[in-house]
């Protein structure tokens, strides 16, 4: 796990005012992940959540829409056709929201590299703030990710979604670039 | 009515508040031990509520957002008039029908405020929520309605007061098994748990109502969850289980129905939207008549 | 073996077979005419090969030539066909076996998706499935370079030092 | 009336997996189902024409991820067969546990994730748990607790480790005391039967139809319709187990033939440990040199096995090179998942979508390949 390097340009002077550190206090307690299952490293997930490992024992719990979610995980590589969907459902994510990669592929590819379909890099798409190494990584590596997240998150950390918002045009020319149309067709194969 | 009991009022609504919010905590740990696990903190769900609360949220339109508020207030209102025991924050204003009303506020202000998100997933759940409420309420109502005949009363704490009177034998569930076993299945519809809980069902539609809820919105919508809970958790309290003489048997009442209710939602499946209205329509609503009728007719468990 | 070698011996007499050969046992790979095609699968059909486990593609470059392989299974001798045929590859032109096995629909899509072999008379086939707003070539051809197209299309995270030298191996 | 359109995925929580429905609906009736697959494509079929023969043993296993170990298997026993390879016997045996311990897990995962698509959340609960002890099991075994990449071409990457076959014992023994346990918990609620009996019907024409193998095809035939006894691979043919088959096909009939599937599994597992050789090499030298630069001799074939959603194969194509020349797979849903979804899902509620991809076996990796 380490934290991304910034190659972009704006980053918002950071003061936090004495309600969001104690609003961030209980974020930190109270994680609701939005469970996409875009690639293999959500098979990890049944195990973390269920009850050997009990994520819930660090107060975090799936939920159904990405409107009522915090965080989002990234559990694996990402074509292009799901990409679309990830940067759709983050940005239906209210702030503040954060992003977990999971696996090597999120991070450079891994064995995917050479793929027609599958993106290489996630940060430049959208904003992360915490990469899981390993494919597919383990449930004690997503439990310690998660304990870090919620370090992070106390610390006041975890700002890649400002980062999102001050980054908007370096995020949506990579969009662009990689994905021709953002915007998700849905009638396209009727 | 002065300014007392509106102080009083507001108390009971943060009394009723903490009492659920830490009885879902403890709750969720419960069930958690049941499914085998360690469980989260018996305060997560405090927490829960107020980080939702301290988040952004989309607006979808002044119908969406005036929903919530209305439900949220229609809900709280209605749970001024609950009776903690012997406390009444609003004495002789606990009528059933008063509360039944009230309540129809908030239920109606949820179905505006989801069905003006504009997502289809919240409308079906919407109209699924309407299609259980009329399915629970014939039965609930059939057998409130002959209780009523059979004391000549209509209040919570008259209810209360009748059947502390007799002891545990006094309680209406013992007085009357049928009804009180259709009341306890109309609660567990009205909670919204399994086996009636196709309306937020979220392998089917997404959670429903709650698709569109984010960050103080979902906040709301959790704080009125809570206050749900409490009013139809204490009406059974009171009508079926002789309420509470002091405070604390009624907290310990609440507790245990509330939890005995989430073991058994968690030990079944759920119905499909129109399994249940056959289900409540068959068996409940069949039980229901026949109490009634006995009370009527033979007068049978009436002291 | 017996069962097989009468199944040959039965579509020799039937029908126009180029060559047959056995990759394995139970396994036999029959090529035929691509106009013969229809007439071979209707056939094994009705001889008890009703399940279509498989269809796809080859694309053989250097014979300029795509081979579509059928995979038909009969169930109660545990017998795989598997049905080859020979397609122009500069005009891929193919009649569909939908008609034959409904469950081909999907597999003809797939096929003219990464291939860009056509099927005529499945008017479904000529959608996308798999991709979505694909502007190259059909990914499967031989000439298709996945490597620098995404190179081209997701940049790649630059290291400090490469960790694993032995990247470049693979082109 | 008018139709509304729903999205059942691809981030629906009744959605195994990241795959979509399109649903057209009206009132609670689907109308009309279109698939969207490809949100899962990675394009392993042209990335394997890229791979030495060997480094493409990284790859298989990660075709699909529910059950990675009949990838290694077809494709092992695909390359075996181009290259006329004996394989040792205690392999073959080796083989045999592990991918019946596969199986297990993969069925206990999916007689728990019932619940999720009905509401029974303690069922999955349980049974995932359950089934981590068999990932622990394959940790010991072959290092990893997913993707195992164990067995290879001419036998298993390395001998069983010391004392394993107790360890394996004892945990299906204990999995088979919690199958009942499950079945108190699923199958005889009244409303999980309410929900599945006469619902989801799979007539024995659409089978045909579609291709559909596995647990939908024998609960739907009336045959014992199995690779594993129709043309016997490993030592299948040297141990006794009867699968279940039945002539009329509902959600319940599927999801009980999970159970027993499974207790057929627990058994031949106990049988190949029994049976197979104690000692031995499980692994046959298949090259000279450098054991990347291995060449398969040129041909075609088709090898498969039975998944636990059915026939699961590869069309091997090789020309004699480093490298395969062509891979395709034969994902055992891909019939139900695509054309089985556009043709037959309408009809049902919505209700019953997400237990229609459930039933039926749809398993998005294996269809987007």
């Amino acid at each position: 796990m380490f934290n991304i390097v910034e190659d972009t340009q704006k980053t918002r002077e950071d003061t936090r005012k004495t309600w969001e550190k104690i609003a961030d206090y209980f974020r930190a307690n109270s994680i609701w992940m939005k469970w996409y299952c875009t690639g293999c490293g959500a098979m990890e997930m049944p195990p973390t959540m269920t009850s050997r490992f009990d994520m819930e024992q660090l107060g975090m719990g799936p939920m159904a829409t990405p409107r009522q979610a915090d965080v989002l995980l990234i559990t694996g590589y990402l074509s292009a056709k799901t990409l679309r969907r990830v940067i759709y459902s983050y940005e239906q994510m209210q702030d503040p929201k954060y992003v977990i990669g999971f696996g090597s592929c999120t991070l450079n590819g891994g064995i995917y590299f050479d793929s027609y379909a599958t993106m290489t890099r996630l940060d430049h798409y959208i904003p992360v703030d915490l990469y899981i190494a390993g494919c597919m990584p383990r449930p004690e590596a997503i439990m310690n990710a998660f304990d870090t997240l919620i370090a992070m998150i106390k610390k006041g950390e975890a700002k890649g979604w400002k980062h999102y918002q001050d980054n908007y045009e370096w995020y949506n020319a990579n969009q662009i670039h990689s994905l021709k149309e953002v915007r998700v067709k849905d009638e396209f194969h009727e | 009515m002065n300014l007392m009991n509106l102080i009083y009022a507001f108390g009971l609504l943060l009394f009723a508040f903490v009492l659920q919010t830490s009885i879902t905590g403890i709750n969720r740990k419960v069930i958690a031990r049941l499914q085998r696990r360690r469980g989260p903190r018996w305060f997560q769900q405090f927490i829960d509520i107020f980080k939702a609360l301290s988040k952004s949220s989309t607006s979808h339109g002044w119908i969406f957002d005036f929903g919530v508020v209305m439900a949220l207030g229609g809900i709280m209102a209605t749970a001024m008039f609950i009776p903690i025991g012997p406390l009444q924050a609003l004495p002789g204003l606990d009528n059933i029908f008063i509360i039944a009303y009230v309540l129809a506020v908030g239920m109606l202000g949820m179905a505006m405020s989801a069905s003006g998100s504009g997502n289809p997933w919240a409308s079906i759940g919407v109209s699924r929520a309407l299609t259980n409420m009329l399915a629970y309420d014939i039965p609930f109502m059939v057998v409130i309605f002959g209780l009523i005949f059979a004391y000549d009363t209509s209040s919570l704490s008259g209810f209360a007061a009748i059947q502390q009177e007799g002891g545990i034998l006094g309680w209406n569930i013992i007085r009357f098994p049928l009804g009180g076993l259709v009341a306890m299945i109309s609660l567990q519809g009205m909670l919204g748990k399994k086996p009636f809980d196709s309306f937020i069902a979220p392998a089917e539609i997404a959670s429903g109502p709650m698709v569109e809820y984010g960050g103080r919105h979902l906040g709301m919508l959790f704080l009125l969850h809570e206050f749900q809970t409490f009013v139809e958790v204490s009406l059974i309290v009171h009508i079926f289980f002789g309420g509470g003489a002091t405070v604390l048997e009624y907290v310990v009442k609440y507790a245990l129905i509330y939890t005995f209710m989430n073991i058994v939602s968690n030990i079944l499946p759920r119905f499909k939207i129109d399994q249940a209205v056959t289900f409540f329509y068959k068996v409940p609503l069949a039980l229901a008549m026949i109490q009634s009728l006995l009370i009527i007719v033979t007068g049978l468990g009436v002291a | 073996m017996n069962s097989m070698n009468s199944i040959v011996d039965d579509l020799k007499g039937k029908f126009d077979i180029i060559n047959v050969v056995f990759p394995d046992d139970m396994q036999m790979a029959v090529d035929v005419d691509k106009n013969d095609v229809h007439t071979v699968l209707s056939y094994l059909k009705t001889i008890g090969y009703k399940q279509l486990s498989l269809m796809s593609g080859v694309d053989w470059i250097k014979e300029n030539e795509f081979e579509v392989v059928f995979i038909v299974f009969n169930w109660d001798n545990g017998i795989h066909i598997l049905l080859r045929t020979r397609l122009d590859r500069e005009n891929p032109v193919f009649r569909t076996i939908t008609g034959i096995y409904p469950g081909a629909q999907y597999y003809e899509r797939d096929i003219h998706e990464f291939f860009g072999i056509e099927f005529e008379g499945n008017p479904m086939s000529y959608k996308d499935l798999f991709l979505e707003l694909w502007d190259e070539m059909p990914p499967m051809r031989k000439d298709f370079d996945p490597l620098a197209y995404s190179q081209d299309k997701f940049p790649e995270r630059k290291y400090e030092s490469q960790f694993i030298p032995e990247v470049g191996v693979i082109k | 009336m008018k139709e509304v359109k729903l999205f059942l995925g691809p981030q629906h929580p009744g959605m195994h997996g990241n795959y979509s429905v399109h649903m057209y609906v009206d009132g609670d009736i689907i109308n009309k189902a279109r698939p969207m697959p490809g949100m899962l494509h990675r394009g392993f079929e042209k990335l394997m024409e890229r791979r030495y023969w060997m480094g493409n043993l990284a790859l298989i296993p990660r075709i699909c991820v529910v059950e990675p170990d009949p990838n290694e298997m077809v494709y092992a026993m695909g390359i075996e067969k181009l290259g006329k390879i004996e394989v040792p016997e205690r392999a073959h045996w080796i083989r045999m546990i592990v991918l019946e311990l596969a199986r297990l897990a993969n069925h206990l995962m999916s007689i728990g994730g019932i619940g999720a698509p009905v509401g029974l959340y303690t069922a999955s609960y349980w049974s995932t748990a359950d089934r981590d002890l068999l990932l622990d099991i394959f940790e010991k075994i072959t290092g990893a607790r997913v993707y195992h990449m164990y067995i290879v071409p001419g036998g298993v990457r390395k001998d069983l480790p010391e004392g394993i076959e107790e360890e394996i014992l004892k945990t299906i023994a204990y999995i088979e005391s919690r199958l009942p346990e499950y079945y108190d918990l699923v199958m005889k609620s009244p409303i999980f039967h309410d929900r599945t009996v006469d619902n989801i019907l799979l007539p024995e024409e659409v089978v045909w139809e579609l291709g559909v193998t596995g647990i939908g095809m024998r609960s739907a035939v009336n045959k014992e319709y199995d690779i594993r006894k129709v043309k016997p691979y490993a030592r299948y043919d040297q141990v006794e187990f009867n699968l279940p088959y039945a002539p009329y096909s509902d959600a319940f009939t599927r999801v009980r033939f999970k159970y027993i599937e499974a207790e057929q599994s627990i058994s031949i597992i106990r049988q190949a440990i029994e049976k197979m050789p104690k000692e031995g090499s499980v692994r046959a030298k298949i090259s000279t040199g450098n054991a990347l630069r291995w060449k398969v001799p040129a041909g075609m074939v088709y090898s498969c096995i039975e998944s636990s959603r059915g026939e699961y194969g590869y069309l091997i194509v090789s020309d004699g090179s480093e490298m395969p020349y062509r891979i395709a797979v034969r994902g055992a849903s891909y019939p139900q998942g695509l054309l089985g979804v556009e043709k037959y899902l309408p009809g049902h509620r919505i209700d019953d979508a997400s237990l229609w991809m459930d039933t039926m076996g749809v398993c998005a990796p294996e269809i987007d390949r």
